[in-house]
């Protein structure tokens, strides 16, 4: 089972990164882009097959390792 | 990668040529397998045989009373005193880091270090000498904000201070960058590694990351049975990991403070074939590879790809049987794999299983002896017309911004600003600070001087006398910040060694190096060669880079480049107005035109001893050599590092004031000194032309006849271009 | 002083560290490995900089929960002082024994330069041989500087007066100009709420010696040398 | 409309950062996991309100500017 899990920055907190991106897609000629916002996603290859306990332990690998709470939010989605 | 019948076609796709292709079946006497016929592809290929070049780079002095292991090792080793050796070399990235400018720089760092460190030295010392194409060309930007990021992601994350290095920009490197890293590491004189391979029985013994198919044998890419399937599991880029390399860095020190190493190989270009073929042909023994054993990334890997995989931070050792287990912990300790994946014997032949089945089995002397030698025809370099006169378009002032203003001479901080420089705590002299680099070794007063450099405008006009004034460029830098200069390693980049040409460049720019390296005593200890640098047919400029080491007994003693207020400006050296090949004539007058400035070798060792003697004497504040940009971007150079304007004299009487000012005759230095009749008597007992220039004072750069400019206007040019181009 | 350093694996300033610990008390610092969780007798220690795991994921992530971190925990916990730089002060921000998080830098490179730091507080443990108000100059080299905190806790941190360094002009002047990396209210350094715990991204440790071009950075070791003189 | 780019390094190039990441959460006691693989997302509001057509720009910006095709992948979603 797959657990893909999407780390970003929470809202309020400022995204050099995002905002370089939609600076760069501007520059190239891409109209129409409003905000842009940059992230982190990380595919976990689990042996579990439960799809509700997949999730809740890779919800519980991202409040305890892949997400710094202080500063980003996440989202779990589980592919099999 | 599924095997294929191995046929003429076969090995001409692997980049044999018939005539080699006729000599390994001579060798084998059989059709070899697959395996074999890719050993033999990656061993006598340019990269790894040198083919083209070995017949001149003989032609280099290599020896010098404290050279401890010229070129044939991994890198070079020099006396440092105190018990202590200098381990270093240089080595190019350039293809990989035009397909991947950020890998292809970091992994080439990541390849140089282990070049230095396989030998027991720790690294302290980075410097990456850079060529892109001009910066109006759109691919420019990208290519050069990639390598600069992967120098730096991959130097500062293993904590090696990146200390110097050059940029150049010429069209002729558009399709072709050039990235050249250099490596300095300090060992104990008497525990220096080497890779010949000793004790029959001996286990063989993978370490570092595991193998995938990392660019593995560009030739085979190209082949036409590769399908929809094999193309996701193509040869990819490698991806360098610093992380690892600096857990590989402590392990393999913590090792080598033991006795249990025989023998030790970085797998560099070819992996795992070139590694395990050198080391048993050094040392005259067999080998035995089990592949089996070998840490795998990838599921199904076949022998061939493990034999050819190019996966980055591996080593491989000999270790004594006995220290197995010694060495294991270590590497644990460290997280790496640890993998004994054969042995030593005395059959003279490298033997490779994999799945019960024999892949391969070689006999390695003749795989070592009649690998292709070629003396390629040459064409005579022609020479350029003296320059005749140059009439000054634009007056003094306005070609002293735009030069210091212009690419090539532009303040470098935004490039080594991404460089940690400081990590050590050592570094005395950082970038933009000297002419040289100096690092101090830990513990000790003793310090290093570390510099490269090359003059490709020059050695395009006349590769000798610019690979001349490469080793005497180096030789200066090093002597301008009171160093002994003690060897250089050196990246001979050139184009397509087929053409009599391009292979006429490379001999005549030899020529020109060694005779510098004799009249200098500045011998070559280990080097690299880069050839088919050369997109749609068109070469880049002949560029034999330079790195140059030199030792300080007192780091205390080192000068740099900064002015300070009432200090007198004298200039050592002959200023006869040379504007051939100058950035002045390029820049201001907008020609490429002309012979490069002549080196004098005898001039350029009485002025730099003359020089270092004074520095050491501590007569001397402030040093700078003369070079891209002539005299005023020299003194220009050292007010703004200073922050203290100066005040120029007259030129000469019967000198013309451009060329004067902005000529780019070699073997000269600008002093900056407390007395300067005192250093004018000294430099005329030495029989060494020596004037005054100036004073360093004031807020301004104030020229004869009055015109002046400030230094916050000159800052302001210097420091526009990269941060402007790069938008940020 | 008894100090201790801490390598994780890819910590890459301890000797730096080592070094200037050792120039301001005399007494060379015990390495303590990662996985080790005794800090008996130690009064201070340090966390240094570098790339903890390959700064992988995000800087100090991992350090911050490998188990020497537990040991610094009850080490701080029960008074002892703790000083992370750089690497070291993302691996505190991660582990929560100081509030905030380290962005990437703004400008989204990394930057090696010298930066001026202002006292803001001087009577710490870490800060005593400074002066309220004193700019001294530092090394920086990190990609990941930007120091974040949300505008409530970053009030609270001002009302308590946690913050004890901040990017600023030679003159002292706190301007945008003088912010290299675009930390919130220019912060370069935070101490715990007891003042125990500090954490600085420039690298005092490199400006210990004339030969390196100063010695700025010597008062923060000498200081605390004097304070925690056993 | 949104579109949320996934940038993932190409099969068999290798993953320095999915390997710690894996290696961290063994080490934090996390069981069962496998291959861990770590990417970018990016997250972009554009002003198209076509679906398809908001498909094809994200890739052609994908393309262009987010990815880096020689080692990465991408895989574009579309969220209204
Ligand atoms: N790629 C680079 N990395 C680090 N330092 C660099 C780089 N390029 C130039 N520098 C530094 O910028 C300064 C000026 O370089 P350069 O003009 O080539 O010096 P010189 O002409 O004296 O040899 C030197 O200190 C050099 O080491
Ligand atoms: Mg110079």
């Amino acid at each position: 089972m797959k657990a893909i899990v999407m780390v970003m920055l929470k809202p309020g907190v400022l995204d050099p990164q995002g905002k370089a991106i939609g600076h760069a897609l501007q520059t190239l000629g891409f109209a129409g882009v409003g905000e842009v916002r940059a992230g982190k996603v990380i595919e976990l290859e689990l042996s579990e097959s439960d799809p509700a306990r997949a999730r809740a332990s890779a919800e519980e690998m991202a409040r305890k390792l892949l997400a710094n709470t202080v500063i980003e939010g996440f989202h779990v989605e589980i592919a099999s | 990668m599924t095997k294929r019948e191995v046929t003429p076609a076969l090995a001409r796709e692997f980049g044999l040529s018939a005539e080699e292709y006729g000599r390994v079946l001579a060798i084998m006497g059989r059709t070899p397998s697959f395996t074999e016929l890719g050993i033999f592809s990656v061993m006598w290929s340019e990269h790894c045989s040198y083919k083209s070049s070995r017949v001149w780079l003989k032609q280099l002095p290599t020896a010098a009373p404290w050279v401890i292991h010229g070129p044939g090792e991994n890198a070079g080793v020099v006396d440092i005193g105190d018990g202590l050796a200098a381990v270093f070399k240089m080595e190019s990235h350039n293809h990989p880091s035009f397909i991947e400018p950020y890998q292809g720089a970091a992994t080439g760092v990541g390849g140089i270090l282990r070049d230095v460190f396989t030998m027991g030295a720790r690294p302290v010392a980075n410097l990456n000498a850079l060529r892109f194409g001009h910066p109006d060309d759109p691919r420019t930007r990208r290519v050069v904000d990639g390598v600069v990021r992967g120098v730096g992601g991959y130097g500062n994350c293993v904590g090696v201070p990146t200390v110097g290095g050059e940029v150049n920009f010429h069209p002729a490197y558009s399709g072709n960058p050039l990235v050249n890293a250099m490596t300095v590491g300090i060992a104990p004189r008497d525990r220096i590694f080497l890779s010949a391979a000793a004790g029959v029985g001996n286990p063989v013994v993978y370490v570092g990351s595991k193998t995938g198919r990392d660019g593995i044998h560009g030739a085979t890419m190209a082949s036409a049975e590769f399908d929809a399937a094999t193309e996701e599991k193509r040869p990819t880029v490698q991806v360098g990991d610093p992380y690892t390399e600096k857990l590989l860095i402590e392990a393999c020190l913590e090792l080598m403070a033991t006795d249990a190493i025989v023998a030790i190989q970085d797998m560099g270009a070819a992996g795992l074939t070139s590694s395990s073929v050198e080391m048993a042909g050094k040392g005259s023994v067999g080998i035995e590879l089990d592949l089996d054993q070998v840490p795998q990334r990838e599921a199904e890997m076949t022998a061939y790809e493990m034999m050819l995989s190019e996966s980055q931070e591996r080593m491989l050792m000999v270790l004594r049987p006995d220290r197995q287990d010694v060495a294991r912990a270590i590497f644990e300790k460290w997280e790496l794999d640890f993998a004994v994946i054969g042995r030593l014997t005395d059959t003279g032949r490298i033997v490779v299983r994999h799945r019960g089945a024999v892949e391969a089995d070689i006999a390695l002397d003749p795989l070592a002896e009649q690998a292709p030698l070629y003396h390629r025809p040459t064409a005579d370099t022609s020479k350029l017309p003296l320059l005749g006169e140059v009439a000054d378009p634009a007056g003094l002032v306005p070609a002293l911004l735009t030069l210091i203003g212009c690419p090539d001479l532009c303040s470098r901080a935004w490039v080594w600003n991404q460089y940690d420089s400081t990590i050590g705590g050592q570094t005395v002299q950082r970038p933009g600070g000297a002419d040289a680099a100096v690092v101090r070794i830990e513990g000790s007063r003793r310090a290093l001087a570390l510099t490269t450099d090359c003059t490709p405008r020059y050695c395009a006009a006349d590769p000798e006398a610019g690979g001349m004034q490469a080793v005497a460029e180096a030789w200066r830098n090093l002597s301008a910040v009171g160093a002994r200069p003690l060897a250089i390693t050196d990246n001979m980049n050139f184009g397509n060694p087929e053409k009599p040409e391009i292979m006429g460049q490379f001999a005549a720019s030899i020529r020109g190096m060694a005779a510098a390296c004799r009249a200098l005593d500045f011998p070559v200890v280990s080097g690299n060669v880069s050839l088919y640098n050369e997109t749609d047919g068109r070469g880049i400029l002949p560029t034999p880079a330079i790195g140059g080491l030199g030792v300080l007994e007192d780091a205390g003693q080192c000068v740099g480049l900064a002015l300070r207020p009432g200090l007198d400006l004298v200039l050592v050296g002959t200023a006869s107005g040379w504007l051939g090949q100058s950035l002045w004539l390029r820049e201001v007058a907008g020609r490429e035109d002309g012979p490069p400035p002549p080196v004098d070798l005898a001039a350029e060792r009485r002025n730099g001893d003359l020089v270092r003697e004074l520095i050491l004497a501590g007569r001397v504040r402030a040093c700078h050599d003369v070079s891209d940009g002539g005299l005023l971007v020299t003194v220009a150079e050292m007010a703004l590092g200073g922050d203290v304007g100066a005040t120029l004299l007259d030129a000469p009487a019967g000198s013309v004031p451009h060329c004067f000012w902005f000529g780019e005759d070699q073997a000269r230095y600008v002093l900056a000194v407390a007395d300067a009749d005192a250093i004018l008597i000294a430099a005329e007992s030495a029989g060494v032309p020596a004037q005054r220039l100036g004073r360093a004072e004031g807020t301004h750069l104030t020229l004869p006849g009055g015109v002046s400019i400030s230094l916050a206007e000159l800052r302001a040019a210097h420091e526009r271009f990269f941060p402007a181009w790069m938008g940020s | 002083m008894k100090a201790g350093v801490v390598v994780f694996p890819g910590t890459n300033r301890e000797r730096d560290i080592a070094i200037a610990l050792q120039a301001a008390s005399g007494r060379r610092p015990r390495m303590v490995w990662h996985g080790e969780t005794e800090l008996a007798g130690l009064d201070l220690v340090v966390l240094p900089g570098g790339f903890s795991h390959g700064d992988y994921l995000r800087c100090g992530a991992m350090a911050a929960r490998s188990p020497v971190m537990g040991a610094i925990r009850d080490f701080a916990a029960a008074g002892g002082h703790v000083l992370g730089v750089c690497n070291g002060f993302q691996i505190l921000a991660e582990a929560g024994l100081l509030p905030g998080a380290l962005l990437r830098n703004a400008s989204l490179r990394f930057l090696s330069q010298d930066c001026h730091l202002r006292v803001e507080r001087a009577d710490t443990a870490f800060t005593r041989h400074y002066q309220p108000g004193q700019v001294f100059r530092a090394p920086m080299a990190h990609g990941d500087g930007n120091y974040f905190a949300d505008p409530a806790t970053l009030d609270r941190m001002e009302g308590e007066g946690l913050v004890a360094l901040r990017y600023a002009s030679p003159e002292g002047a706190v301007v945008p100009e003088a912010n290299p990396n675009g930390s919130a209210r220019s912060i370069a350094g935070i101490l715990s709420p007891n003042g125990r715990v500090m954490g600085l991204m420039p690298h005092p440790e490199d400006l210990v010696d004339p030969l390196m071009g100063g010695t700025d950075g010597l008062p923060l070791f000498a200081g605390m040398a004097e304070a925690l003189a056993a």
